[in-house]
């Protein structure tokens, strides 16, 4: 066998790095737990630690008064308020149950929707537009149409939610399938699968991702409409976070809203995660966590 | 259009090709695929299909299949009868096991979750994949991603077989041993099979009869019986003189093409 | 909260009275009411309340309209609105809540109106209350102001909220804006150029009233009998109890927002304000004619709008001096 | 040639469209341009036949009075009043221009921020879901921090509308690069393309459709939150769609108002249709647009 | 990481692996692809590997090119040099034409327009396809596409070719045409080629050196020169008795594991 080496060079982790530095950065064969942990946790703490870094510094540098930029301090001091008052947590429970139940609806709306126009031609040519279009309107144009058809209720929340949220679901669900490989519903229609098993057992799966892509979007669809729709029915017993945001807002409490601000963010991150979760577990099923590619 | 007999149906099925043409395209880019092909097969028989690189051997098993519709001409199948095909490439679902997909037909026929288990693990040890049962399409070899592909067609239970070059990515050990499975199927059944291959010799060792394509159009320009009696061996001197006559054939019509 | 929003139409069992309010202090007597069970009180058993906060006038009326509100506090421009947009059907003020509460606010560094001339001015909304009184005003002191926001003055609409942002960061000159804003301007600096009080007859006008459905009022004249005579009794307490009054608002709006009010903003802006039961019919009108003069609407027919039958009744009860129906 | 057909079927049209009627409908193989257009026409029309149709009929049922629920005629009668007043047009071309380039600014922030998240471990780790956080955030919570930043000008407006869409945008990248089937990088990798290269001949191009998708999520975003942003900064020489929205309601103009939302879903559907062609002529190309599939 | 000179290099490269051993997945899920494979290609030589469907023959194409990471052991190649890897499935991008995809290398060279334009088409003419070349992957046949992907790797220019059964696809004689072609441009560029198939006629006709590997875990268990001289033809009786006598062997193997 041929062993004459001339100038050679070793592939070793070295080269690559030297390559894809970043691209493979954090990749190593056996980290354990605690490390893949940290891994994932210190960026987001240099993040926020610069986050609030900036903001100390610019109002340490004087450039607009206290009432108009609040320094960190103050926001903390009153975020530690808020977390232990009733009024955090009631509003959480009420705000989290109708977030809940919207986006549920939203979900089912929006996916049953989406199937149907994807696939049935007369109902896209009649429809497919309009759901874009419908995502554009703004959650105050509903608003006297979801008083008049619900009253003062929650199903006027529940409304204007769906109407937030089932169209960018649904949009979702409608890129989904038409980008299903055309070899994909061959195979499925060749083994036996028509209309509802088609979509059971190809086309829904095939779309999956995009649905969850789709629902990341619809809700922040969602959140965003309930935010603008708890004003549309305040009972003065049950406080909601939409309402205190407004409040905050309305009243010029600036470190309130900030506090609210940051609540939103971490529910924001919680939601994320978890569908950030269901995401790479589809991803890995797949094979598209291909290690050298990543 | 599936039936839920748990039984492998033994139905025998005829196939006819009355004049199929096939064009893609409009205007200067059209492609014509196939250019009048008329073919009858008959129920239980075997044949071959061979021929140059893009002759539409490929479009030919599509529009048996019912998943194209020819542009001209017609294509007559026994009523209820869906004829499985096993595409050129493993179409495997990405989202589900080997055994998932394994399952994908015999869900489809309602067969009882016992009886499913049971067919499965049968199919894949057919295909010498009893082991991998659990494993995604992603974490197979491209041969082994082909054999998945097999038993999932395989297990529709179908009386017609369409088959684009089924073996082409395994090993010649693994090709011989799955032409012996093929053909046992096949005569268990009383399949009828359309077998597209570019291995003359494979034609030869499995076919009753042998089919040549022209490319671009493609028209059928040869047709020959095989009459070498089964069980047959692929290395046997008749099977080599026979892939040795179509291999002329082929070679003086891809010649004709300026290939 | 309203599941069984068609009681109110039904002719048996308890009768619900589906009543609204905004959070917000020039809403003292209607916030002091629910807060100390006044309402509650005076209606009795036989009628069920239930209360919805708004933050807005529009949504109020949009909920009267749609029959999903019985009553509600609101100020005068949605009272026009709900009066014209429906040809003078669909509500009748039947008492007033309060008065005064609104003040131009101005750079300390401008001490007269001549000042004025070239300056930006917020106001809440184009051709609202506020917006038309100082149309109006400058008017009558012969500067000019265009809807555009060009002319003498520079009239610019701004949210509330965000004018004691845009005062405090120098982008405006000034703001005629109502209570709790004219305190917080005044908070964040300002100095008050104008008490709108000082330009009304008796220093009064309207600035908030109660309106119920034409619906309701002809179905349950009862009912609104007992409102009206809960709201007497709320502004009798929020008069005469203001320390307890204070308290109250600024805890219930601590439970909607979160947060209860400072309670010396309350104070401050508790000052430039009067808590009286007539609806000041005159000042609405007045205000009106002041918007067609200064081109920012059509005359509108007042009339039917008011039915202070219920009112007068109440206070003649209670011997108080009645009001003149317009 | 065996030529015994028994009983036999042809696989004739009749057959198929028995099978799978509604999945393939519409798909004749000749159509004539006017055939297309038409069929693309009259399930809108029909559409928008029976929505009238229902309104009216609501309408005749005296189940709301007049100032409640307006009836058709009133509003189209306001409507054409409205797109003969200068009012919508120059409404329009405030509002076209505030969006055209706040949605442009949203599209290369998002842009560059899909991409640099997707493939960079560390920024993806702090910053990943963050930017689902941020979508989550309703704009009127920007509000006092555009103030703030920009004073009343119309950078405070893009600022809001670039916070609403570019997340949106992002997350539609960051899919779109998360799916990059690994056998595509792997061949763009060994042809010699790296770091930006790659993105350039390789995830830029498979992302394209999901990024297409996530540009129709965030016009969506855009335009709301523009809707919400035009009443931060009213410029009274310059009147907008947003701010006509908005008084149409605080004065209860249900007419006018719904006049308003017709010219936003008009809008919507003209957006949507580009989009759409963007979408179906990368499907073209990709061969996603399979007629049998279909 | 690509040199920017516009002829094809002619500089040859050894490959060389020590010890490489390859792990998919952990604990009891985890495969052994590979197993301590020590190999050394000289430059300019032709290795052929074939191996049962599944014995790591792509996992092995993969490591080479750098596109994997070797659980163990190392891999050495000259300073600079990229292989070009041609994989098992055509993998083109489908967004672009035939031409589009031939062109990404060339472009990621940059050499001029005028340059690609020329070694595109040429390309395209070694491969039979220069008729085809506005054509979207997708309107193309199986082998087609297979063809599409050699041209797309021979326009690497790389030194060291690395090849997945690239002819799995098609036709006899297409193939046999473009072993004349492949054999040519290794000659004039002196290529050191690792090749894998099925075929064992293929590799006898194309091979300096035959490598057969063993299934799960991966190790060479022969290795034979061919010393017929070039030119070959692949039914020629020296060929055949090589290819009969590395089949025999692979039979063994094959069948020491049960398959
Ligand atoms: N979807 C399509 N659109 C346009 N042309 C197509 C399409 N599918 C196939 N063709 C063309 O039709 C011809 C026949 O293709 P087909 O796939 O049937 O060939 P094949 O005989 O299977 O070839 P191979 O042996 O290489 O698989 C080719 O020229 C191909 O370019
Ligand atoms: N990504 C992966 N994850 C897990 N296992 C894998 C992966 N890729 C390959 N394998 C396993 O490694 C082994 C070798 O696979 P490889 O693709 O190298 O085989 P091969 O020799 O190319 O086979 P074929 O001739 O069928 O293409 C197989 O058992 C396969 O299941
Ligand atoms: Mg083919
Ligand atoms: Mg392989």
């Amino acid at each position: 066998m041929a062993s004459d080496t001339l100038t050679t060079a070793q592939r070793s982790d070295a080269e690559i790095s030297g390559l894809d530095a970043l691209e493979i950065a954090g990749r190593e064969k056996e980290t354990s737990r605690a490390a893949r942990v940290w891994a994932a946790t210190w960026p987001k703490l240099a993040a926020l630690a610069l986050t609030i870094t900036v903001w100390q510094a610019t109002v340490w540098t004087g450039w607009k008064e206290q009432w108009a930029l609040a320094p960190p301090g103050q926001v903390f001091a009153d975020l530690a308020d808020y977390v232990f008052s009733a009024a955090l947590w009631d509003g959480l429970a009420t705000t989290g149950r109708r977030a809940a139940l919207g986006f549920a609806a939203a979900l089912v709306i929006g996916l049953a929707l989406g199937l149907a126009v994807a696939r049935v031609k007369v109902l896209r040519a009649a429809l497919g537009s309009m759901i874009t279009a419908l995502q554009t309107m703004p959650s105050i144009a509903w608003f006297p149409l979801a008083i008049l058809l619900f009253g003062l209720t929650e199903q006027a929340i529940f409304f204007v939610v769906v109407l937030g949220a089932a169209p960018s679901i649904a949009n979702g669900v409608i890129y989904g399938v038409d980008y299903v490989p055309p070899l994909l519903l061959r195979a499925g229609r060749n083994l036996g699968a028509r209309r509802l098993n088609l979509y059971r057992y190809v086309i829904a799966p095939a779309a999956l991702p995009a649905i969850v892509a789709g629902l990341k979007q619809g809700w922040a669809f969602a959140w965003r409409s309930l935010m603008a729709g708890e004003l549309l029915v305040v009972i003065a017993t049950r406080t909601s976070i939409g309402a205190q945001l407004t409040y905050a807002r309305e009243l010029n409490e600036a470190p309130r809203l900030m506090a609210i601000m940051i609540v939103i963010l971490v529910l924001g991150l919680v939601v994320d995660s978890l569908f950030g979760a269901a995401d790479k577990a589809i991803r890995r099923r797949w094979g598209v966590l291909d290690p050298a590619g990543q | 259009m599936t039936s839920t007999t748990t039984t492998p149906r033994s139905a025998t099925a005829p196939v006819a090709l009355h004049g199929v043409t096939k064009v893609y395209g409009r205007g200067a880019n059209a492609v014509l695929a196939q250019d009048g092909v008329s073919l009858d097969v008959a129920p239980g028989e075997f044949v071959c299909l061979v021929g140059a690189s893009g002759c539409g051997k490929s479009t030919l098993l599509n529009l048996v299949a019912g998943l194209d519709r020819p542009s001209s001409g017609r294509i007559d199948l026994p009523e209820g009868v869906n004829p499985g095909l096993m595409f050129q490439e493993p179409a495997l679902f990405p989202w589900s096991t080997v055994e998932g997909n394994v399952e994908v037909p015999l869900k489809l026929r309602k067969l009882p979750r016992a009886e499913r288990r049971e067919r499965v693990a049968e199919l894949l040890r057919t295909v010498h994949l009893a082991e991998f049962a659990r494993k995604r399409p992603h974490e197979l070899s491209g041969g082994m991603r082909q054999r998945v592909a097999l038993a999932r067609t395989l297990a529709l239970d179908t009386p017609v077989l369409l088959m684009d070059e089924p073996f082409g990515a395994l090993d010649a050990m693994t090709r011989d041993i799955l032409h012996d499975e093929l053909e046992r199927i096949w005569t268990e059944r009383k399949l009828t099979v359309l077998f597209v291959t570019h291995n003359v010799r494979e034609a030869a060792r499995l076919a009753d009869r042998i089919i040549l394509l022209s490319s671009r159009p493609g028209r059928i320009i040869y047709s020959t019986r095989v009459d070498v009696p089964r069980p047959r061996r692929i290395d046997s001197p008749e099977i080599a003189a026979i892939a040795a006559d179509v291999t002329d054939r082929l070679r003086s019509e891809v010649g004709r093409h300026g290939q | 909260c309203g599941d069984d929003s068609e009681s109110a139409g039904g002719g048996s069992g308890p009768v619900t009275l589906r009543l609204g309010y905004f959070p917000n202090i020039t809403h003292a007597p209607a916030v002091v009411g629910v807060e100390k069970g006044i309402f509650a009180e005076k209606l009795g058993t036989g009628v069920k309340l239930e209360t919805s906060t708004f933050n807005a006038g529009p949504s109020a009326i949009e909920a009267i309209f749609s029959g999903a509100l019985d009553a509600t506090y609101i100020g005068p421009n949605p009272t026009v609105n709900a009066h014209s947009k429906s040809r003078g059907e669909a509500v009748r003020v039947v008492s007033g809540a309060a008065s005064g509460g609104v003040a131009l606010v101005v750079k300390p560094e401008i001490t007269s109106w001549e000042q004025l001339r070239g300056r930006k001015i917020a106001t809440p909304q184009l051709g609202n209350t506020q917006d038309v009184a100082i149309r109006y005003w400058l008017k009558e002191k012969g500067l000019k102001t265009t809807k555009e926001g060009g002319g003498d003055v520079q009239v610019v609409p701004q949210e509330n909220s965000q004018t004691v942002e845009t005062f405090s960061s120098g982008a405006i000159d000034g703001a005629w804006v109502p209570e709790p804003f004219v305190s917080r301007l005044v908070n964040a600096g300002g100095k008050v150029l104008v008490d709108e009080r000082e330009l009304w007859p008796d220093k009064k006008f309207v600035i908030t009233n109660l309106i119920v459905s034409t619906k309701f009022l002809k179905e349950h004249p009862d009912v609104v009998q007992k409102l009206v005579d809960g709201q007497v009794a709320a502004n009798e307490f929020v008069n005469t109890r203001p320390d307890e009054a204070h308290q109250a608002v600024s805890d219930h709006i601590g439970k909607i927002t979160g947060k209860p009010l400072d309670l010396k903003l309350i104070k401050q802006a508790w000052q430039t304000l009067e808590f009286t039961n007539d609806p000041i019919a005159s000042s609405l009108k007045a205000g009106l004619d002041h918007a067609v003069a200064v081109e920012l609407t059509q005359p509108v027919d007042l009339n039917g709008l008011y039915d202070l039958s219920y009112l007068n009744k109440s206070l003649k009860d209670q011997g108080k001096p009645e009001v003149v129906q317009p």
